[in-house]
């Protein structure tokens, strides 16, 4: 074989690699008979290009484009400002019906969001491709997060102000939850989102087990546990002080952290 | 030093000057791409094989060190390979193979006095010796820097796989959280920079070339540690420059 | 393929022939001093360079893959233990490779073509005594030098990037150094320091040593040493890695 | 004093020397001419235990050497002077350093002593005064007197030379060809040349061998030599004996 003819091969062998690459990293689907729906939001709440979607938790699929339209109007006259366009795969297409609700939820320690869709009822009708949709705005999420760190940052408040004394951080970490708790409840009630219900449910199993928690204080484990409790304020230390209390600042909540 | 670098910006504005002018010698430069992609092949996936392993480990070591655990090692150690490793390693052993290999012919090549006989028939040595070496370290570069990023993600998923019991699957997820297109086409941007450093490089000492056996070693010497450098300091330029996309 | 495991084994009969000279004959303390001074000083500029720029380079990376976690913090820790378990070894033995490798095989193989090993040998004494000893020791232990100096600009550029690129003061670059590089790491780094050396010394003065054909041999020396060496240090990289976490493994009881 | 019993040397398939015998008296300046690659350099580097025969006997005053280790063959060495085609000076010792390598280490001289060696084995070779410069700075036909003033630094009682005047101008070579003749006759030393010069074999060889393709063609004193039938030996001669003629 000549030299150009295996030089040839070899580029052609790389042009391989990079199709195969692009097709592994889901840029190019060529063998897909994805069909793809428009849903409406007013707030996206971090879904980014490229987020998977999720049916019943199986990922089939992913936001392909998100854009803006600031004039859009739906049939019953509501302004949703955000078309979000994603693609589906065929074998999921069936289990989404016209009641479908469309959430974004947030996954995993990092945070990373996707789109969830709720399996539709048989009786309702199918999409076809293209077709627009409303989704469900989702909660801010990051106001109650927020609130959560502020609740971190009074824990570790507390410690600091009471090394030594056991009981008393124990007493204390109770009243909060308690309050935490009582927090929660209203909440509960003022939020008429049944997604945001969810989540409060989820919050209050926490809650449950930091109780849990502060019950196997009062055992002998107690000095273990407590130890445990600074290793993990140590590790937190480096974690970008600074960037939380301005991301606080912005929200408007005022919680006080003492890194 | 000084002197150096007057007469390496000489031999290079020649050079691209030289590129618009015929004769194009385009045999000579796939016999050249010949010898940088394909015969360099073997010994760099070899290479990047071990160095996608050594990754791995390395990652996993500093993750569990870190974060107590390495369940992200894949999207790091896929974002590494492909932002610095594939490239850079390719290069380097460029470098040392084609490199040192043009240096020593091109310096022999002076001190047998066959330069000055190019010259004689009155053939431009920079045209007839550069470009064609120019080309092929260009597109071999980054003709290699593809395989080298691809085979060394797809070890690193063996390795990950037998090692740490993360199946393909989960590689591939971990994968696409972290490394995004681009940072492939980033990485053969690289390949092809460095492609441009070692002939340039490498043929500036050739042609200065002292007679003698130690002239010729020498030269290859010195075309070896200047490339390697002056690719790590591109390195450096360049990653900081993609960080703004 | 053959060509390799043939190579292979004599580079290794040739190690164990330098072994041999090396416990039977005394070596010049003044030669071998003067090796390690010139090649220390030779590769000085070459490897403080590299650190520096591996060091930023490193920081930028880092800095890439943790601001999403705002783990910022942890940066000059990262960097530094990468550099002493991995990178810095790895650099070192690349920048020798280049540096003190091609040299002194260029060196050496032109001693032979030029018939100067002959002339040492006729002349009563041995060259592997004379020459290839010195700089085998002289290699090995300057590399340990470099080593320190790539490490310490290597910090020097983390820091610097630090500051300009990722914002983290370098109060806060080295107050987490410690926390992160342990003993085993700095054990590890310099195991794999001084097998990177020793394979680099071997097959560079064995290419030389062993040079035949005039300038054109010279020249076909200093390439093969340049490839051999950079592909075994390799290999070496990963079986050290590899026999590391084992022996950690073990030792540790984890 | 020297003898060469059925030597042969390989280099992969290629016979260089083909069962080669020849015996060397002491005290004669024996000149071995051939073309180019016949194996006369390798028949040096033989005797030298630079190289390993393959199969034949060295002896070299009543010892077999053929056989003998590195160590073993220092003593020879001391014996065996080996004066090298390229001038081979140690590029970073000075000449004085470079003179006096062989004799530190064969000898327990003192300074003194080894710097009056290396003085008269420069005056032997016509220099002087450039003990402290470096083989770099000296011009080529220095080099190589410089070459052979460390070989008889060590008053070896054999003297080899490896083709001592190829790629030098023809006033140097005759200087040189006087020098061997010189050091021969002066030190009493016993000489094998190698060369392609036929000229001044004739002129200072006591006998010459010609080889062809690693095996002794032709042997003899100039005189017998002249009147050779063997066609490469009448070639080699046609060429000087034209020259006289014309002259």
């Amino acid at each position: 074989m000549k030299a150009e003819a295996k030089v040839g091969l070899l580029f052609l062998g790389s042009l391989i690699l990079v199709v195969g690459f692009a097709y592994v990293m889901g840029i190019i689907t060529p063998f897909s008979n994805n069909k793809s729906l428009n849903v409406r939001y007013n707030y996206a709440g971090g879904l980014e290009e490229g987020s998977p979607v999720r049916v019943m938790g199986i990922k089939v699929g992913k936001v392909r484009r998100i854009e803006f339209e600031p004039g859009f109007k739906t049939k019953n006259d509501e302004e949703v400002k955000l078309r979000v366009e994603i693609d589906v795969e065929k074998k999921a297409w069936a289990s989404i019906r016209k009641d479908s609700k469309f959430f974004i939820n947030l996954a995993g320690v990092i945070g990373e969001k996707f789109l969830e869709i709720s399996p539709g009822s048989t009786n309702a009708e199918e999409f076809s491709s293209g077709d627009s949709v409303r989704g469900e705005d989702p909660p801010r999420i990051d106001q109650l997060i927020s609130q959560s760190y502020g609740l971190a940052g009074k824990i570790i408040e507390l410690v600091n102000k009471n090394e030594g004394s056991i009981s008393n951080v124990i007493a204390q970490l109770d009243k909060l939850t308690t309050n935490f708790n009582k927090t929660l409840i209203l909440l509960d009630k003022t939020s008429k989102n049944k997604d945001m219900a969810r989540l409060l449910d989820n919050a209050i199993k926490i809650s449950d087990d930091v109780a849990y928690l502060t019950g196997n204080l009062r055992s002998k484990k107690a000095e273990d546990t407590y130890a445990l409790v600074q290793k993990l304020l140590f590790r937190l230390e480096p974690l970008d002080g600074p960037a939380i209390k301005k991301f606080f600042q912005e929200e408007g909540v005022k919680a006080k952290i003492s890194f | 030093m000084f002197e150096h670098f007057v007469s390496f910006t000489e031999m290079t504005t020649h050079a691209i000057f030289s590129a618009f002018r015929p004769p194009v010698r385009i045999k000579e430069s796939f016999q050249q791409l010949y010898f940088v992609a394909n015969q360099s092949l073997i010994i760099i996936v070899f290479c990047v094989c071990f160095a996608a392993m050594v990754t791995i480990l390395e990652s996993s070591f500093h993750m569990r060190l870190v974060v107590q655990n390495d369940s992200m090692v894949p999207g790091f150690a896929a974002m590494l390979i492909l932002r610095e490793l594939g490239a850079v390693v390719t290069a380097l052993l460029l470098t040392s193979r084609v490199g040192a290999g043009i240096a020593a012919e091109v310096g022999l090549m002076q001190t047998t006095e066959q330069i000055d006989a190019l010259k004689m028939l009155g053939i431009d040595p920079v045209q007839y010796l550069v470009l064609p070496r120019l080309f092929a370290c260009i597109f071999g570069g980054m003709i290699l820097t593809i395989v080298a990023d691809l085979v060394c993600i797809y070890s690193a998923m063996l390795v990950s796989d037998m090692y740490l019991g993360f199946s393909p699957a989960m590689f591939i997820s971990g994968m696409r959280r972290f490394v995004h297109f681009k940072d492939l086409i980033f990485s053969v941007i690289k390949g092809a920079s460095f492609g441009v450093v070692i002939p340039l490089v490498s043929c500036h000492f050739g042609f200065r070339c002292k007679s003698g056996a130690e002239g010729v070693g020498l030269a290859t010497t010195n075309s070896v540690v200047t490339s390697s450098i002056v690719i790590i300091i591109i390195d450096f330029v360049l990653s900081y420059l993609f960080t703004h996309f | 393929m053959m060509g390799v495991i043939s190579d292979a084994g004599k580079v290794v009969i040739f190690f164990f022939r330098i072994l041999g000279v090396w416990k039977r004959k005394s070596i010049s303390s003044q030669l071998m001093f003067e090796q390690i001074w010139k090649v220390t000083m030779q590769s000085a500029l070459t490897t403080g360079m590299a650190g520096f720029f591996v060091g930023a380079i490193m920081t930028i990376q880092f800095t890439m893959q943790m601001k999403d976690f705002g783990a910022l913090g942890y940066l000059g820790g990262l960097a530094t233990s990468t550099t002493i378990r991995e990178v810095g070894p790895l650099l070192i033995a690349f920048m020798l490779a280049g540096k003190v490798g091609a040299f002194t095989s260029a060196e050496l193989g032109t001693m032979r073509v030029t018939e100067q090993i002959d002339a040492i040998r006729c002349l009563g004494a041995d060259p592997i005594q004379e020459l290839v000893l010195p700089r085998f020791i002289a290699i090995v232990i300057s590399s340990f030098f470099l080593l320190g100096l790539g490490l310490l600009l290597s910090i020097f550029g983390g820091i610097l990037l630090g500051e300009v690129f990722s914002g983290v003061s370098f109060e806060e670059y080295l107050r987490h150094i410690p926390t992160i590089v342990s003993l085993p790491s700095i054990l590890t780094g310099l195991f794999k320091c001084f097998i990177f050396a020793v394979v680099l010394a071997v097959i560079c003065t064995y290419r030389g040593y062993t040079t035949t054909g005039g300038a054109k041999g010279v020249g076909l020396a200093v390439v093969k040493t340049a490839v051999g060496t950079m592909v075994t240090i390799v290999i070496a990289d990963w079986v050290t890695s590899l026999l590391a976490d084992i022996t950690l493994r073990a030792v540790l009881g984890t | 004093m020297i003898q060469f019993k059925g030597l042969v040397k390989k280099f992969g398939d290629r016979i260089v020397l083909k069962g080669l015998n020849l015996s060397v008296q002491k005290g004669e300046i024996l000149f071995i001419l051939g073309t180019s690659g016949t194996g006369k350099s390798v028949l040096l580097k033989n005797l030298m235990g630079l190289m390993k025969p393959d199969a034949g006997q060295i002896w070299i005053e009543g010892e077999e050497v053929s056989s003998f280790s590195e160590e073993q063959y220092l003593p020879i060495r001391r014996k065996c002077g080996l004066v090298f085609q390229q001038p081979a000076l140690f590029d970073s010792l000075t000449v004085f350093e470079n003179i006096a390598f062989g004799i530190r280490r064969h000898t327990k001289d003192s300074e003194q002593e080894i710097q009056k060696k290396v003085t008269k084995a420069l005056g032997l070779v016509h220099l002087k005064n450039i003990e402290n410069k470096f083989p770099s700075q000296l011009s080529y036909g220095m080099q190589k007197r410089v070459s052979l003033a460390r070989t008889i630094a060590l008053e070896p009682k054999v003297l080899l030379f490896d083709e001592p005047t190829t790629g030098l101008d023809p006033v140097t070579t005759s200087a040189i060809n006087q020098l061997i003749l010189e050091l021969s006759r002066n030190l009493k030393t016993t000489s094998i040349v190698v060369s392609h010069d036929m000229r001044c074999a004739l002129d200072i060889a006591d006998r010459i061998i010609v080889m062809d393709q690693g095996s002794i063609i032709e042997i003899g004193t100039p005189e017998e030599l002249k009147k050779s039938q063997v066609s490469l030996v009448k070639d080699f001669l046609s060429e000087v004996l034209e020259k006289e003629a014309r002259q």
